[in-house]
C-alpha cells in the first residue's frame, strides 16, 4: 500500500461495498462483509436488503454488529424469524441475490476452505468449519468473496471443499444444478474475477500503487491477468469518512 | 408439566453421563450457566450437539466433559479460534473428541426433522463440498415426484435440550423473543428439556419473533439471571463482547484454561 | 418492491386464464374480496390450491373459473357442504371440476416444501387410507437412515398466491398475526404475490404471532378493508357466522348462486 | 331417547366430556368435540390442554368457537403458531394424548369416512374430506370418535377410509406403525369399544333407556355386546348446567 490515508482493510472493504447492486438483496457474514455491505447500505445503496442467518431480515443496526446475532441486526430488522426458516424459506429458495463470503483459503476455481488445513483427520490447523457458508455458496445469484492476499491463502486446490466454487472449472458448478458462483474476489492487492469458460480465477484489476507481480507473488498459482485489467479507484474522503463514521457509531 | 427447580437439581436430575447433550442459542440466549453447572457436577462421554460451539462449548471439552463434538461452526465469534475444542480435536486433550460436521443449513433441517418426529429431514445442501466424505450422516434421497437428488440428513433428538429464555409465567410456560436461533426444535426434538430464564413474569407481553413454548412440554425451569453472560438475553442485557475477547487468552494455553477453571467454575 | 395499487389492478395484472391460483387463509383473513375480483375479471380454466376451500371457492367454482381444485377440507365451516363444489364434483356443472385430495397434514408440507425451494416434503401420513390410491401426488420415499418408509409429498408452487393481512406499512411490507395458516407459505412458495390488507401504517408494533413478510417478496398490496368478510382480521372485525349460514340456502340450488353472483359480485 | 330433560346431542357431549383424561394433551374438532372437550374444561378437568389444528395451543375459549379458526380460540390461547408447525411439531412429533374426531361413516373396525360416499370418481355424496382427520387419527396415543347411530353411518365396510381405525382388524394397525387408535365410539345410543385382540367394534354401554336391541338395529353390522357392557349414567344435574352455561356463553 503506497497511499497512507487508507489500510487494506479500508480499501478491501470499499471495493466490496461498491461490488453490491443497486437493491440487492445480500447474505452478509460478520466480519468485513457485514462492514461493507452496512458501508454501501448507508453511502450509494440505501435499498440493499442485508440477511443475517441468524434471522434478521432487512437488518438496519446503527453500530457495525460485533457477532452474526449481535441485538442491532434484530432491533430495527423488518422481520426476525427462525434460523431453520432463514436458510430453508429464504436461501434455499433463491431469493438471495448476493452472498458475501470469507474463507481462510481459496483455489484457482474459486472452491473455498474454511474447515481444515492439511489432512481432515489429523488437521495442521482446524478453522471453524462450513456454519452458512456451503449454501451461501451454493444458493444465491452470485457470491463475493473477500480474503487477505498470501500464497498460502491462495492456493492451487484448497485442502477441503468447506464451499463449492467452480470446482475443477469449466461447466462443473452447472452440471450440479447450483445457482451463480463466486463472481468476485476481492483482497487487500485487487480482484480476481472468473474467467466466463475455464472459470479460472484472473486478475481483473489491482488496486492503487500495487503491481501484477506483487499479486502474482501473492498467489499459490500462476494467476493469469486479464487483457482488461484495470487499476481499481483509489477511496474517496467520502466513502472513507463514511467508513469512519460507520466504525465508531 | 415443569418444575420450577434449581439450576443444580434441574442438571441432577437430567443430565447424565454418557447422554446426549443440546445446548442451544445462537449468539443470543446462550445456555452459560447451565453449561458451568455440567462441568460443576462431572459429567463425562457426552455426545454434544450445538450449531455453534462457541465459548460455551469450549469450556465443557476443555473440562473433560465431552467425547463426541455434533456442530456446523466451531469459532469464537468475532475473535478467533475456540483454543479448547482445537486442542481436543488436533491434539486429543484432555480427551479425543470425535466431531460429526455439518453445516448451518443441514444442521437446522436435523433440528426440524427431530421436532417433527420423522427420521430425516431434506436439503438442497453440501453440493460439491468434502463435507460428505467425512460426515457419515449425510446421504442421498431422490425426489418420486421429480426424480431429482436431494442430501438427506437426519434428525436430531438428543436425550436432554438445554436453553435459555427471557421469561417463564407462573404455569411454568416458557417465553423468549428476538434473535430464537433453533431453540424451539432443541426443546421439542429432545426427550428431556431444561429452560432457564432472566425471570418470571404473571402474564406475557408480544414482541417481535415471540416464541412461547408451554410448559408441558418443558421438564425443568430454573430462574437463572444473566444465565446466558457473556452472550446476552435482548430485553434484559447486551453481549459482553470484551469477554469473548478475554476467553481467548484464557483459553489458549491448558494451564491458563484450568486455573480459569478451577478460580471461575469450580470454587 | 410491492406496489400500492388498486384490488382491480392487481388482479389483472397477475391472475391469468389457466393459472394456479392459491388464495390462503384458515378461517382468519381469506381474501374473499379478491375471490370476488376474480369472478368478475371473468377469468377461467384456473387450477385453484387452498386447504379449506371454504365459501371464497365455492363461489369462484359455481362462478365457472376454475378446472382443477388441490384441496384438503372441503365444507362450509360450522355449517354443513359446499353446495357449488359438490354440484361441480357431483354433476359437473357449471364445469367438470377435476380434484386433487390431500390432508391437511400433507398440504401444510407441501407448502412447507414450495416455500423452501425443495420438490417435496415428507411426512408420516395417508398410512392405510384410501388417499393414495385416488391421489398421484402422494408417494413413498425410504429414510436412507433408518430404512423407514414415509410418505411424499410434491411442492405447491402457484403462480399466484393471494392473501389477506392485517396491516401493511409504508414501504410495502406487510403483517398479520392471530391465527395464520399457511399464509406465509403461500406467498413464498408462489411466483407471483397479492396481499390485500385492513389498512397501511406508520409502523407496526408486535403482536402474538406476528408475522412480517417484506416488500420485495410481494408483487401488489391492496388496501381494502373489511377484504376478509364473511371471515375476519382479528382486530378489525369478528367472522360473519350468520353470513356462513346464510350462504348455505344462496349456494344451494343453480338459480339462488346465480342470482346472488349477478346481484353482489357482477352489478 | 326416554328422558325428556336432556337431548342426544347433550348425552353424547357428556359422555365424551367424560372420556378425557385428567390433563389429556387433546387435539380437538370444531363441532361436538370441541363442546366436549371445553365442558371437560370448564368442570372436571380443568388442566386439560386443548389443541386446535387452525395452530391454537392451549385454547380457553371464553364461549364456544364457532370455527376451527375462530379469534376466541386463539385469544387466550398458550402460543399461536402456524398450521404447518401444528401438524408437525406438535401432532406427528407424537405430543397429543386424545384426538378427537367425528364422522360421516364408520365401519367395524373402526375406520372412518369423511371423504365420500359411494365411488370416489362418481360419487352419490361428496363429502368434506380429510382435513387433519388422517393424522390425528394416526399420531395420536387414543382416537374418541363421536357420531350418530344409524345403519348407513355404522357400516361393515367404509366405501373410503380417510382416517384409518384397525383396518381389517387384529394387528394391522400396530404393522402400519401407527400410533394408538380408536378407543371410544360415542354415539346419541350408547359407546362402542374394539375387542382387544380382533379390533372388531363392540358394544360396551348402552345410555339410560336405550335397549342393546336398539344399537343392533342402528348398526349396519352385526353388533356383538361386551360380556361387561353397562348403562351409561345418565347426564347429572351439574353437567347439564355447565353444558347449558357454556352453549348460552
Amino acid at each position: 500500500m503506497t497511499d497512507p490515508t487508507y489500510t487494506s482493510d479500508d480499501i478491501m472493504t470499499i471495493v466490496a461495498a461498491r461490488a453490491l447492486e443497486p437493491a440487492a438483496v445480500t447474505f452478509v457474514g460478520i466480519g468485513l462483509p457485514s462492514t461493507a455491505a452496512n458501508l454501501a447500505r448507508v453511502t450509494t445503496n440505501p435499498d440493499c436488503v442485508l440477511i443475517y442467518e441468524s434471522g434478521c431480515i432487512g437488518s438496519k443496526p446503527v453500530r457495525l454488529p460485533s457477532s452474526i446475532g449481535d441485538g442491532v441486526l434484530a432491533d430495527n430488522a423488518d422481520a426476525v424469524i427462525a434460523v431453520p426458516e432463514i436458510f430453508a424459506y429464504w436461501l434455499q429458495a433463491g431469493r438471495i441475490d448476493i452472498g458475501f463470503l470469507g474463507a481462510a483459503q481459496i483455489d484457482k476455481h474459486a472452491n473455498l476452505n474454511t474447515t481444515v488445513i492439511g489432512p481432515y483427520e489429523s488437521p495442521k490447523v482446524r478453522l471453524p468449519g462450513a456454519g452458512g457458508a456451503p449454501e451461501i455458496a451454493a444458493n444465491c445469484r452470485r457470491v463475493i468473496v473477500t480474503l487477505r492476499h498470501s500464497p498460502r491463502a491462495f492456493v492451487e486446490k484448497v485442502d477441503f471443499i468447506t464451499s463449492f466454487g467452480y470446482g475443477n472449472g469449466g461447466d462443473e458448478r452447472d452440471k450440479l444444478g447450483l445457482r451463480g458462483g463466486p463472481t468476485d474476489v476481492i483482497t487487500d492487492l485487487g480482484v480476481l474475477q472468473p474467467d466466463p469458460v475455464t472459470k479460472e480465477l484472473v486478475l481483473t484489476a489491482v488496486h492503487p500503487g500495487v503491481t501484477i507481480e506483487q499479486v502474482q507473488a501473492a498467489t499459490g498459482w500462476d494467476l493469469k491477468t486479464s487483457s482488461s485489467i484495470v487499476e481499481t479507484a483509489a477511496p474517496t474522503a467520502g466513502e472513507m469518512a463514511a467508513l469512519t463514521a460507520l466504525r465508531n457509531a | 408439566m415443569a418444575d420450577l427447580v434449581g439450576l443444580a437439581e434441574a442438571i441432577a436430575a437430567h443430565v447424565h453421563d454418557g447422554d446426549t447433550v443440546a445446548l442451544e442459542g445462537f449468539t443470543h440466549l446462550i445456555p452459560f450457566a447451565a453449561g458451568n453447572e455440567i462441568i460443576r457436577q462431572g459429567r463425562r462421554d457426552l455426545t454434544l450437539v450445538r450449531m455453534t460451539p462457541d465459548i460455551v462449548y469450549d469450556r465443557l471439552i476443555g473440562a473433560g466433559c465431552a467425547r463426541k463434538l455434533v456442530f456446523s461452526w466451531g469459532g469464537n465469534p468475532g475473535v478467533g479460534s475456540l483454543h479448547r475444542m482445537r486442542d481436543a480435536v488436533q491434539n486429543q486433550w484432555p480427551a479425543p473428541l470425535e466431531i460429526e460436521e455439518h453445516s448451518h443449513a443441514g444442521m437446522a433441517v436435523r433440528w426440524q426433522a427431530g421436532a417433527s418426529g420423522l427420521p430425516f429431514g431434506i436439503l438442497r445442501g453440501y453440493v460439491g463440498t468434502s463435507l460428505p466424505f467425512h460426515t457419515d450422516t449425510i446421504a442421498n434421497v431422490t425426489c418420486p415426484f421429480t426424480g431429482e437428488d436431494l442430501m438427506a440428513v437426519p434428525a436430531l433428538n438428543p436425550d436432554v435440550g438445554i436453553i435459555h429464555a427471557q421469561q417463564a409465567d407462573r404455569a411454568g410456560n416458557v417465553m423468549m423473543w428476538g434473535i430464537t436461533g433453533v431453540q424451539k426444535e432443541c426443546v421439542l426434538a429432545s426427550t428431556r428439556a431444561i429452560v432457564t430464564v432472566e425471570e418470571v413474569v404473571d402474564a406475557f407481553e408480544p414482541h417481535v419473533n415471540g416464541v412461547v413454548l408451554p410448559s408441558w412440554v418443558i421438564d425443568s425451569v430454573c430462574v437463572v439471571p444473566g444465565g446466558a453472560h457473556p452472550s446476552y438475553a435482548a430485553g434484559y442485557s447486551e453481549r459482553d463482547n470484551p469477554y469473548y475477547e478475554s476467553w481467548d487468552p484464557i483459553s489458549r494455553e491448558r494451564e491458563s484454561f484450568e486455573q480459569w477453571l478451577a478460580e471461575e467454575v469450580m470454587a
